[in-house]
């Protein structure tokens, strides 16, 4: 048991303690705000770093660190925290990942005026974060969780002046809440069924043997209660309506939801608790998990379909991040955790770096969004231009030299060797071209073509701006190193199996099959919308090439298959109708009822307010008549003079003198 | 021969009682009382009348110009002047002054002043009234002058004198703390509270030159030096004197004074000082000790006086030299300043105590003092800050 | 101790305390309730108690009276208006005071002579302070400084 | 011919009813307190007095009380100064027969 497994908790405080003090900081002290942010990210990353030494000892190197939080009646209620291979990598991730985020954010957010209320909130977000990483107990977890949807929260309503902004944010909010109350169901469920809500406490945590026999049958609903969670959260396919709309925070923010934080934390959540998806598996399949591929499924085809026809380009890339994330369940789902982590891993990258990338041109077009209005940035922003590129073949899994390409072949093996069926192994493979083709389509609409009204005088951002872009792309490049099939080593780490090298891995069948089809979907990309670049730089709103050929087909996607307005249809006016209908019944029934009863009240009031004014009256009236003279004559006595008093006490011990002087 | 020549006084004074042997014992009581209070009437009277001269004498100096020199030898004959001025001057009670009062005021406070004087050892074998609790009769009768000064402010009805006793009472208050506290290190380390005690306690010399006086501790030091200044104030003088600052409040409470009684407010204040600056010597220069081992040929009492007429004479320096200061100056520094400095002297003294009183004892109360001195000086430095001033001139 | 002393004692006891009972005007009250004070310490004396007479004149005439005579002070305006008396608090008085006189002189066994005792040193009563009621002793510091304390807050100036 | 016990306690006696006459007779709040502080006095006279004539007392309680006693009146004075000055505040008088809010 090393120092820092003990005090792993010092990993978010670091954060925590930056957000702290940075709220307490005067608003002009911008400097200091950003640097003690990005010192305690720093802090936190050679802490994460130092607590990623541990895990490379032994494979499958676990080790956790339980305490008694407090003890109600016998109950004692134990939280800890752990460090393993997922959670060592899950923290290497997210804080290098949000380090970039931060630097960036410091030109981005350059001229706003609540800049230190901006950090604050940063901090606490990735703090929030790493806490639920670290936690070893689902209580923990589910109260970082909250915190997370708080911060995510707050900062998706960051522009609190936008009105849009605001609805967002509660959008989120309100959304996630609704997964989250089936996640707590689901803890409660658990705490009532193995008695304790820690995942590993030495062969009786609630993922260990023992607490699982104990949860028997019923790990099945607990485990798609807390999916329920990780639905909300990571904008799975009825609840992913929340996530294209955070785009209204700013772009950083995006960045950190999207890539580090917070839609990692339901993917996360599934791998964590993945022994009670997995419990009592026939060859790997059980009902749970079925439902997790299901919805994964779904997510990632709708989500990359929506995407074609959208126009923001941040919108793009949050749909992009949803049918990601959407992969990711299927390959949990599937039995490929592995697969999965890695791809989280290596889109948090990515991610990361296509939403700043995103940021830097939005930046650099002066707050213009609407790809139709820019294009040609290619020579003006080069360096952005470069690291989108490579963030977008990352994206679209182009193989052999970008780490997005090896994870998602791993998704697709495991997609392949699911015994259930095959669909969501071709629809994937569908995403995948998908994916190219819509990525293809920002490419060209942003950087190629010729210039628009936005991209009049666009400019390359500053340093601060591009050297995180940089940082990033180098990562997701690099990552590709430890993932390709000939040295899985990161396969191995996470899973515990010891990687070997064997460069006779590195050619198969799959990795083929992925780089046709990417090839497919970049290509078609440049068939479709190569023109739509060329188009008049003086008609802003043109039509999509899309729209062209299939204006129904288009128009669909590009209101996000109406699932708001059927959200708004169904849900949103069913609850309304409910509180029109129980308003008309309080306004109405319940209201006759209580008048009527008022009337019988008052009735029967009348009856006795006579009967007071004839019998009760008079005879009350005699008796305080009585006391009220009684009362002045005690008050007599009452002079409240302080000597009459003492006198009387004077008086008094004469009294008790005489008479203990007789008595003697 | 040195013996007799010390203990004359004490001889003559058997004598004396010798003359009414036989007499039933009270009355020996009261005859020896009586003769130790004339003694002390007579030495400290002429003490006030050779001071009074004496100060006018050196203040001059001091500002570099003769004193009184016309009276007699010397100008020595000064105070006898002023004496028989004083007397023959016309007595002035103000109308609607509180006549009783008025008139007890100065009475009372002479009165203490005398009291205070009778407790303190003069010579070996020589303290009038040799009393167990002498420093607390001694405190208790100092701390009556107030109610004495009191009564001047409001008996004589003026506001000049009510604002005069309020100063002094205050002053006097807030420092008869210090005073007090400063006296309790060498209670604690004597274990007894007779003056006789404390003198005998610091006899004897560290290789027949270094005496063991308190005041060669450490702690001793800060205590005498606190104990000094708060004598100042106790006995109103420079820099100290606000509450008859001329400048401010014509005479404070002795302003509707006049003829003898003013006189006696007068020869009060000597007295008051005399008998601190007696303490002092009793508790901290080791009484009628001789400073080395080889003087002690010299009679006791002579030493005390010697000691005595030193603390005088820096009394009348001061007055000399310093300038007046602010009441609210003097009440800072005594909470602030003078009270915690008394209390670090008692921790101190009983470190010097339980580290066997050795030279290592004596430098870790010296660490001690020196520590709170510092941090004292740190804390409650309120010195205004003046900002640089810059000129500008009309462009 | 002699009677003579008790005597003259006696009379500058009682005589100021009456004084200080009857006197119209508060400050002469005031003033001799203080000499009164100094009587009673003078009683101390000649019960062999010096340290307990030394104190009381140490606390009463240096700390209590002119605690009081401030507070004449500072209540100045009808401190100058010499108050009426109500006789009910005489009478009430004298029947105590005849009470008391009574059962003293009804109790046997009073009238006796003091007995030799040494003398009672400032030495011995430190250390039966510091060691048999060395508890009472921090009680009564810690309800000093209580009044203290609360003392001042009584007094401070209430912020509008 | 020494004085006796009763001397003693017939001046304790006399000391204390004129305290109280002192604290019911007159109408200023200062008098009652110097009444009351008279009556203090008068007990710790007692005290001191049966430590006296009582054969050698181990150890001399009376007296201890009566330091005690010296000690609480002190503090009990500096309140009842404090409370006067307060009261003269509010009421702007310390005439304790207007002070009659507590009547019933």
């Amino acid at each position: 048991m090393s120092w820092i497994v003990t005090n792993l908790w010092l990993i978010p405080a670091a954060p925590l303690a930056a957000s702290l003090i940075i709220l307490s900081l005067a608003n002009s002290r911008r400097s200091a705000a950003a640097g003690l942010a990005i010192i305690g990210q720093i802090a936190a990353l050679a802490l994460s770093i130092l607590a990623f030494l541990p895990t490379l000892q032994a494979p499958g190197y676990r080790s956790v660190h339980n305490f008694t939080w407090f003890t109600f009646g016998e109950q004692t209620l134990r939280i800890g925290w752990m460090i393993d291979p997922l959670a060592a990598a899950m923290l290497f991730m997210i804080t290098l990942v949000s380090l970039c985020i931060f630097i960036f954010s410091i030109g981005y957010m350059a001229g706003d005026k609540n800049f230190n209320r901006f950090f604050a909130y940063l901090s606490f977000f990735s703090a929030a974060m790493l806490g639920v990483v670290i936690a070893d107990s689902l209580l923990l977890l589910f109260i970082c969780w909250e915190l997370v949807g708080l911060a995510s929260y707050l900062l998706i309503g960051f522009w609190i002046d936008r009105p849009s902004a605001a609805a967002a944010a509660k959008k989120a909010f309100i959304t996630t809440r609704i997964g989250d109350l089936g996640f707590f169901l689901g803890i409660l469920w658990l705490y009532g069924g193995s008695g304790t809500l820690l995942f590993y406490d030495g062969g009786n945590g609630c993922l260990e043997k023992a607490g699982l026999l104990a949860l028997g049958a019923s790990a099945t609903f607990v485990a798609l209660l807390i999916f329920c969670g990780a639905v909300g959260k990571s904008g799975q396919f009825p609840l992913h309506v929340w996530l294209p709309d955070a785009m209204e925070g700013p772009t950083p923010v995006s960045a950190l939801i999207h890539a580090a934080t917070m839609v990692a934390a339901g993917v996360f959540l599934v791998a964590r608790v993945y022994p009670l998806f997995s419990f009592g598996a026939v060859d790997g399949v059980t009902p749970s998990l079925t439902v997790v591929v299901l919805i994964g499924t779904i997510t990632a085809l709708m989500a990359s379909l929506i995407a074609l026809g959208q126009f923001d380009i941040k919108r793009i890339l949050a749909y992009s991040t949803v049918s990601q994330l959407g992969l990711m369940m299927v390959s949990l789902g599937v039995g490929g955790v592995a697969a999965g982590m890695m791809h989280l891993i290596a889109h948090g990258f990515f991610k990361a770096l296509l939403f700043l990338g995103a940021g830097s041109v939005i930046h650099g077009c002066h707050h213009e969004q609407d790809i139709r209005k820019m294009g040609g940035l290619r020579r003006l922003m080069p360096i952005s231009f470069l690291t989108y590129a490579i963030g977008m073949m990352t994206l679209s899994g182009v193989p052999f030299f970008f780490s997005g390409g090896w994870t998602k072949e791993e998704i697709l093996h495991a997609t392949v060797h699911w015994h259930v069926s095959h669909i969501p192994h071709y629809l994937m493979l569908a995403g995948v071209v998908l994916t190219a083709l819509y990525m293809t389509r920002q490419m060209i609409y942003i950087f190629f073509g010729n210039r628009r009204a936005a991209s009049e005088n666009a400019h390359e951002s500053p340093p601060v701006m591009t050297l995180p872009l940089i940082a990033l792309a180098i990562c997701s490049i690099a990552l590709s190193v430890v993932l390709t099939p000939a040295w899985p080593w990161l396969h191995g780490y996470l899973t515990g199996e010891p990687a070997h090298f064997d460069i006779a891995l590195l050619v198969q069948p799959m990795l083929f099959v992925s780089l046709a089809l990417v090839a497919v979907g970049i290509g078609l990309g440049f068939v479709m919308y190569g023109k739509a670049g060329r188009e008049d730089r003086h008609r802003t709103a043109e039509t999509d090439p899309l729209e062209h050929v299939q204006p129904a087909l288009f128009h669909f996607l590009e209101n996000k298959m109406w699932l708001d307005e059927i959200y708004d249809r169904t849900v949103v006016a069913w609850s309304r109708m409910a509180a029109r209908i129980s308003d008309w019944m309080d306004r109405h029934f319940w209201d006759g009822l209580v008048r009527g009863f008022g009337g019988l009240g008052q009735l029967f009031g009348i009856f006795s307010a006579n009967f007071d004014e004839r019998g009760i009256n008079v005879g009350v009236d005699e008796t305080m008549t009585g006391t009220r003279g009684l009362g002045r004559v005690m008050s007599a006595w009452h002079s409240g003079q302080i000597q009459t008093y003492l006198g009387i006490i004077a008086v008094g011990m004469l009294a008790l003198l005489i008479l203990y002087a007789w008595l003697a | 021969m040195s013996d007799s020549l010390d203990q004359i006084f004490v001889r003559g004074k058997q004598m004396l009682l010798s003359l009414l042997a036989g007499a039933p014992d009270w009355v020996i009581q009261l005859g020896s009382s009586l003769i130790n209070i004339f003694a002390l009437l007579g030495v400290f009277l002429t003490l006030f009348a050779l001071m009074s001269v004496l100060e006018r004498k050196i203040l001059g100096r001091i500002q570099n110009r003769y004193g009184p020199n016309r009276v007699g030898p010397f100008g020595l004959f000064q105070p006898v002047a002023d004496g028989i001025k004083m007397l023959i001057k016309e007595d002035i009670v103000p109308v609607r002054a509180d006549k009783v009062v008025h008139f007890l005021a100065p009475i009372m406070i002479a009165a203490t002043a005398i009291l205070a004087l009778g407790v303190i050892p003069y010579g070996r074998n020589m303290t009038p009234f040799a009393i167990d609790g002498g420093i607390l009769f001694f405190f208790a009768v100092g701390s009556t002058t107030e109610l004495a000064v009191f009564m001047a402010g409001w008996g004589s009805n003026n506001k000049f004198s009510m604002l005069g006793a309020m100063r002094a009472i205050a002053q006097m208050i807030s420092y008869e703390l210090p005073l007090i506290i400063t006296t309790f290190p060498v209670v604690m380390v004597v274990g007894a509270l007779s003056p006789d005690a404390i003198v005998a306690a610091q006899g004897g010399y560290v290789l027949g030159a270094v005496p063991h006086w308190f005041v060669t501790t450490p702690w001793g030091a800060a205590a005498f030096i606190l104990f000094f200044i708060s004598g100042l104030v106790e006995s109103n003088r420079t820099p100290f004197d606000v509450p008859e600052g001329e400048s401010e409040i014509v005479a404070g409470h002795m302003t509707e004074y006049s003829g003898f009684k003013y006189a006696t407010f007068f020869m009060a204040e000597y007295f008051g000082m005399f008998a601190i600056s007696g303490l002092a010597v009793t508790l901290f220069l080791g009484g009628w000790h001789a400073p080395i081992a080889g003087l002690q040929f010299i009679p006791s009492y002579v030493w005390f006086f010697a000691k005595l007429s030193a603390l005088l004479f820096v009394y009348i320096w001061l007055r000399g030299t310093l300038p007046r200061t602010r009441v609210d100056q003097i009440m800072n520094f005594a909470w602030k300043f003078m009270l915690p400095m008394a209390f670090t002297c008692i921790v101190a003294a009983a470190v010097w105590h339980y580290q066997r009183r050795g030279l290592a004892a004596w430098l870790w109360s010296l660490a001690v003092i020196v520590v709170v001195y510092g941090a004292l000086s740190r804390l409650i430095d309120t010195r205004k800050k003046f900002a640089t001033r810059t000129y500008r001139f009309a462009e | 101790m002699s009677t003579a002393a008790f005597i003259v004692i006696a009379i500058l006891t009682l005589a100021p305390a009456l004084a200080a009972a009857s006197l119209p005007k508060l400050i002469h009250a005031a003033l001799s309730f203080a000499l009164a004070f100094v009587g009673i310490a003078a009683f101390f004396f000649l019960l062999g108690a010096e340290f307990v007479g030394l104190v009381q004149i140490f606390v009463y005439i240096g700390a209590v009276a002119v605690l009081i005579v401030f507070t004449i002070l500072l209540t100045r305006r009808d401190a100058a208006t010499p108050d009426k008396f109500n006789w009910g608090g005489v009478v009430i008085a004298i029947a105590v005071f005849g009470g008391l006189i009574w059962a003293i002189f009804l109790t046997p066994g009073l009238s006796i002579a003091p007995p030799q005792i040494e003398a009672l040193t400032v030495k011995r009563i430190g250390e039966v302070l510091m060691t048999d009621y060395v508890w009472p002793l921090q009680c009564v510091g810690l309800v000093l400084t209580a009044a203290l304390i609360g003392a001042l807050i009584l007094v401070m100036e209430e912020k509008p | 011919m020494t004085p006796t016990l009763t001397l003693f306690l017939t001046i304790s006696a006399a000391l204390f009813s004129i305290g109280l006459l002192a604290a019911l007779s007159r109408r200023h709040a200062i008098f009652i307190l110097i009444g009351i502080e008279m009556m203090l006095a008068a007990a710790n006279l007692n005290f001191v007095a049966f430590w006296r004539f009582s054969p050698q007392p181990q150890p001399p309680i009376g007296v201890m009380v009566a330091i005690f006693s010296i000690a609480i009146a002190a503090a009990e004075a500096a309140v009842g100064l404090a409370l006067v000055i307060a009261i003269y505040r509010h009421y702007r008088t310390t005439n304790v027969d207007q002070l009659d809010q507590l009547q019933g």
